[in-house]
């Protein structure tokens, strides 16, 4: 195996990224400095808290929770809604790396609103998340999972909105691969996948309760991986033929597992969780191991790795 | 690379303890006492959850062998929660969270407004006990909501009080006090916890005077461990939480928002 | 908190069980010697590795793995086949605890031939799985998962023994309570919630391949008890007032999970990957902890916690 | 009750080594030679896994600082498989699992019978490097087929060959001379691998002999580490890539089938 220096930037929409690491909505992703602190601990790429049309408080604390390696939550959505979101986000040259939109609605018309509404040009990109498992009116509780939801949602984003578009999907839908190509004729840039799984529930044996204010959450962290690794492959299968990218979302901590979800398929990986798991400095942690990976079994760029799980 | 490249983290979840004894302090502020040795320093915080209540932060205010307290003044639907149970009711407990005090310093002086006293009476009895020289100032709107004078006399701990009605003690601010204090006592650094202006007012003094500082700030906070992001504080980005609650003068002033505003669960910004 | 003895016995189909713990299927259930073993080391109850009408060979190896609290496995229903299984089922007095009988088939029909062919009296009752994420020709991969297919499966089994009948579904679908109850409507006597999860992959980033010899697999272990917990509780909701019994099964390894899981509903549990997570005496460890947590929260008998998350 | 009940245990999965050398020890029998410490003991083994060909168990042969291997006969597709590989080329390794041999007993008899011998060697380096005297009685269908005759000359240690054709050695097997041994050695304790036909040989001599005795059997294994039962033996239900695959000779008395039948990877018994 030859050694040679191992390079970790990607180019995604037409953008460079210093790394393929994304920061995934929902963590610290509430204010511009937060996105900043995150940039600043080396993600490539960072992705804002999503954000609705009115403000949201959310559910009830406890609202994340964790276990050995599973962390849960059911934040549901909070956010200051689509005008205070406006001024917080702008200026957003500050955060020193490419900043995704995250937005969110109860149907197509209302994201195609949020789209053309909500969306600067100083964004990278924006992202739809059609995923979440535990909150009222959002995601899979809105029936947004399915196929025909997913090309509906997508064209009416699109249509209003000349950003590079993002659709996350789920796992815990049955017809992923189906998913995913709805999103391809839609007109998506690309599909992030996974949000998290389940929902999962913890009961307090003492209090004889679910802990959880909103009592079920969607479970992210080191043990969905395997999930995330397959969903990824099953997608790459899926699209394969379109040349669409794969952000690759779910459990990853190393950077050994951030090269399990691009050898599966992704070309560029979400992280969460793993900021509790490992701590904030676990983007350049993972930046690490990824090049220490590479140099010694001889890969020169991420796009060599992409998919190869698959040949 | 293998499957230990970094360590097992404690499970993020409230445990439930037994309220072994509840304490009147002062009006509208009780003391909660649980069994238990939860490790913490001074100026660290737990998550207090009460099922269907909610959650909340609450920073210790007591620990000793074998058991531990916080402290909590009445102020909403929580706290009112809260101020309804009684001693073998249960409440979740979660943490401690945050970076405390540091406890540096060979004389200092603890400035506490409100219930912002609470931690700083921890605080007082480590440091003292560590062999430091410890004032306290602290203020409240009457002489009710003063708390623990007994307590710190009890450890000899030299305090000063002030009541804004002037029913107790110097009538005014408990940061008057500490422009006395720094004066006469020689003070090496202070900490400070209590609302946002009288912090504002005690870094403009500690500055003026040249003396280090800490204060312990509060945000809204969701998690209480890192992740949500609702604790960011503009400017740097820290985590009221995690880098948080305590922050050092010097750090204060990257804090644009600091003095300013704050934000909601929603994330709006509230101004203070 | 008054002290009392705790009673850890359940009554299951007119049977007492001394402790709510069963094996479950596909852990160690190969011959009767083994769970003769199994018992011995304490569980409540025992359930045979699944039998097909033909033998099979199973996936190739690797067929289970593990990486923190998550195992992953595509063994791929091995086992000998209907004719020789019942030369191995024989006598089961033996085993000194219920023996629960486990049958897979492709559809109803294969199902009512296996239900009439196979089972003994000696069995205390016979579940069956529709719900393997992971085996071609069967469960969700046969579209065994949905309300219409779970109705007409239990029927066919109900109509071709006398025996106790225990559907085991899936989590792995949106409409969890919508299946449970058609297992009700057909006729069930109980369920057994949850089959494996996902499927996952692993994938060796040296190898750069997927581990599993069939690529995926389901995911089981302690990293999935949240998910069989809000399974649990999803289905005792559906089904309340049928007054059916709930296994709850997935990621039980302590007394506490276990008790989890009855307070969300679940009227005995079942253990697999534990047997690795903390060896084979788990089932004795599990009842002492139960025990210990009853006694020291007022319980005397499993009957008093079952669904009290509910409340 | 909290989360820490139980140890976290290591993953269960294959790490890919590279082949570092490939022996020819007889005809169709290779020695593997990998980098790494598997801190294995004599009598354990490990899933090699070679991706797309599948999984298989295999005894530690060699165990040195910094390296160890494994000694295959080739006998199938698996092997096959491995036959066409070389230095440089990577397996997946996992384990090492099971029960080892216990090393006890000052004169110790060691008889292997074909690949049987294979973890043999590694007992005999170890035993006998911990100051116990030991004899060794292998034997093999044909000359061409014995292995290790350099290694244990090389080591010191007795070694008596046995082969059906005579082509080396005693023509017979290696259990007529194990008699031998335990009437001239004052041998304490016999440590035997190999077919289940030669086992219960040996067992049948120890037995009668009153010598204490163990012995490692061979199941169809699938998951190699306790959870699948493929290679649960009959009578008392114990796992061979778990409880054993080392027995004593009293165990092997519990166990029913032994001597008997086998399954095979779907659970259908086969004669032996
Ligand atoms: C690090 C930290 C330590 C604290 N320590 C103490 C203490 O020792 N004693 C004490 O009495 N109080 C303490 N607090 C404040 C305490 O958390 C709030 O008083 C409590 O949450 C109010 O809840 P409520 O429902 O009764 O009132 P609400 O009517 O909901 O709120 C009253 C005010 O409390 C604040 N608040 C409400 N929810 C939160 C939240 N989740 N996080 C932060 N602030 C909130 C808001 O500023 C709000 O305006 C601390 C706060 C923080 C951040
Ligand atoms: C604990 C243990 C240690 C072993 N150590 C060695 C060793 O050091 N050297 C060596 O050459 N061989 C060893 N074996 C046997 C080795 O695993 C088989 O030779 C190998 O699996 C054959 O695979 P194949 O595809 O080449 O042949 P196949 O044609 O598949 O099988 C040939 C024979 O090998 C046996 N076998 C096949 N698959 C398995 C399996 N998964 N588990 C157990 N037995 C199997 C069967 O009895 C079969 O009849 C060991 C087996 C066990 C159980
Ligand atoms: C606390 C928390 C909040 C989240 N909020 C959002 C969100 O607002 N929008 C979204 O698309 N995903 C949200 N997610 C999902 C994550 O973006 C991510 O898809 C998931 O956590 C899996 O990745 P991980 O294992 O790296 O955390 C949230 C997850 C967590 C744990
Ligand atoms: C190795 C393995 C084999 C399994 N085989 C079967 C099977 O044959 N039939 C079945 O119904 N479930 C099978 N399962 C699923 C388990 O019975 C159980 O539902 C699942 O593992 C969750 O429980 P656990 O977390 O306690 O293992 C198998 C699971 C594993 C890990
Ligand atoms: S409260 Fe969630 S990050 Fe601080
Ligand atoms: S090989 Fe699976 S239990 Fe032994």
């Amino acid at each position: 195996m030859s050694k040679v220096p191992a390079n970790l930037t990607i180019g995604l929409f037409g953008k460079k990224l210093r790394n393929p690491l994304i920061l995934a909505s929902g963590f610290l992703g509430v204010t511009k400095s937060s996105l900043k602190n995150v940039a600043q601990n080396g993600a490539g790429a960072v992705t804002i808290k999503s954000i609705s049309r009115e403000p949201r408080q959310g559910h009830k604390p406890p609202v994340v929770l964790t276990n050995g390696d599973v962390m849960i939550n059911a934040v549901g959505y909070s956010n200051p809604g689509i005008e205070e979101a406006k001024r917080e986000f702008s200026g957003l040259g500050d955060v020193g790396v490419p900043v995704i939109a995250s937005i969110i609605g109860e149907d197509a018309r209302e994201l195609g609103y949020m789209a053309k509404n909500f969306l600067s040009r100083e964004f990278a990109a924006v992202e739809v998340p059609l995923s979440c498992p535990h909150t009222p009116g959002y995601g899979l509780l809105a029936g947004q999972g399915t196929p025909e939801a997913t090309l509906e949602i997508t064209k009416a984003v699109k249509g209003s909105t000349s950003l590079p578009v993002i659709i996350k999907i789920s796992a815990n839908v049955q017809s992923i691969g189906e998913v995913a190509k709805a999103a391809v004729k839609g007109g998506a840039d690309a599909i992030n996948v996974t949000n998290t799984i389940g929902p999962g529930m913890f009961i307090d044996v003492q209090a004889r309760k679910p802990v959880l204010g909103f009592g079920v959450g969607g479970l992210s962290g080191p043990a969905i991986k395997p999930i995330a690794v397959r969903c990824v492959f099953d997608v790459y299968e899926a699209v394969r033929g379109s040349g669409i990218p794969i952000i690759g979302t779910g459990g990853v901590t190393t950077g050994q597992d951030a090269v399990e979800l691009i050898m599966a398929g992704a070309s560029a990986v979400g992280i969460g969780s793993a900021i509790h798991f490992r701590g904030i400095e676990v983007f350049r942690q993972v930046c690490g191991e990824m090049a220490g990976f590479m140099e010694s079994e001889g890969f020169s760029g991420i796009k060599e790795m992409v998919g190869i799980a698959h040949d | 690379m293998n499957h230990h490249e970094y360590e097992q983290k404690p499970p993020e979840r409230p445990r439930m303890h037994g309220i072994e004894d509840v304490i009147e302090e002062a009006l509208d502020t009780n003391t909660y006492w649980f069994k238990g040795e939860p490790g913490a320093k001074p100026g660290q915080f737990v998550m207090l959850w009460v099922p269907g209540a909610g959650q909340k932060p609450f920073g210790i205010s007591y620990q000793e062998k074998g058991r531990f307290a916080v402290t909590v003044r009445k102020v909403g639907p929580f706290t009112e929660e809260l101020f309804g149970m009684k001693a073998g009711d249960r409440v979740g407990i979660q943490g401690p969270y945050g970076r405390a005090f540091s406890c540096k310093g060979k004389r200092v002086a603890l400035v506490g407004g409100g219930y912002g006293t609470a931690p700083l009476g921890f605080l007082a009895e480590v440091m003292s006990a560590g062999g430091s020289k410890v004032f306290v100032s602290t203020g409240a709107a009457s002489s009710r909501y003063l708390m623990f004078r007994e307590r710190f006399r009890h450890a000899k701990i030299k305090a000063v009080f002030s009541t804004d009605d002037g029913s107790f003690g110097h009538r005014g601010f408990c940061t008057d006090c500490l422009t006395g204090l720094l004066e006469t006592e020689r003070i090496d650094r202070v900490y400070s916890c209590g609302p946002e202006a009288m912090l504002r007012e005690v870094a403009r003094i500690c500055s003026e005077q040249g003396v280090d500082a800490e204060f312990s700030l509060e945000r809204y906070l969701k998690c209480g461990f890192g992740v949500c992001g609702s604790c960011s504080l503009d400017g740097t980005g820290w985590r009221v939480c995690k880098e948080g609650p305590v922050f050092t003068l010097q750090e204060l002033g990257m804090i644009t928002e600091f003095g300013k505003y704050k934000r909601d669960g929603s994330g709006r910004r509230m101004s203070i």
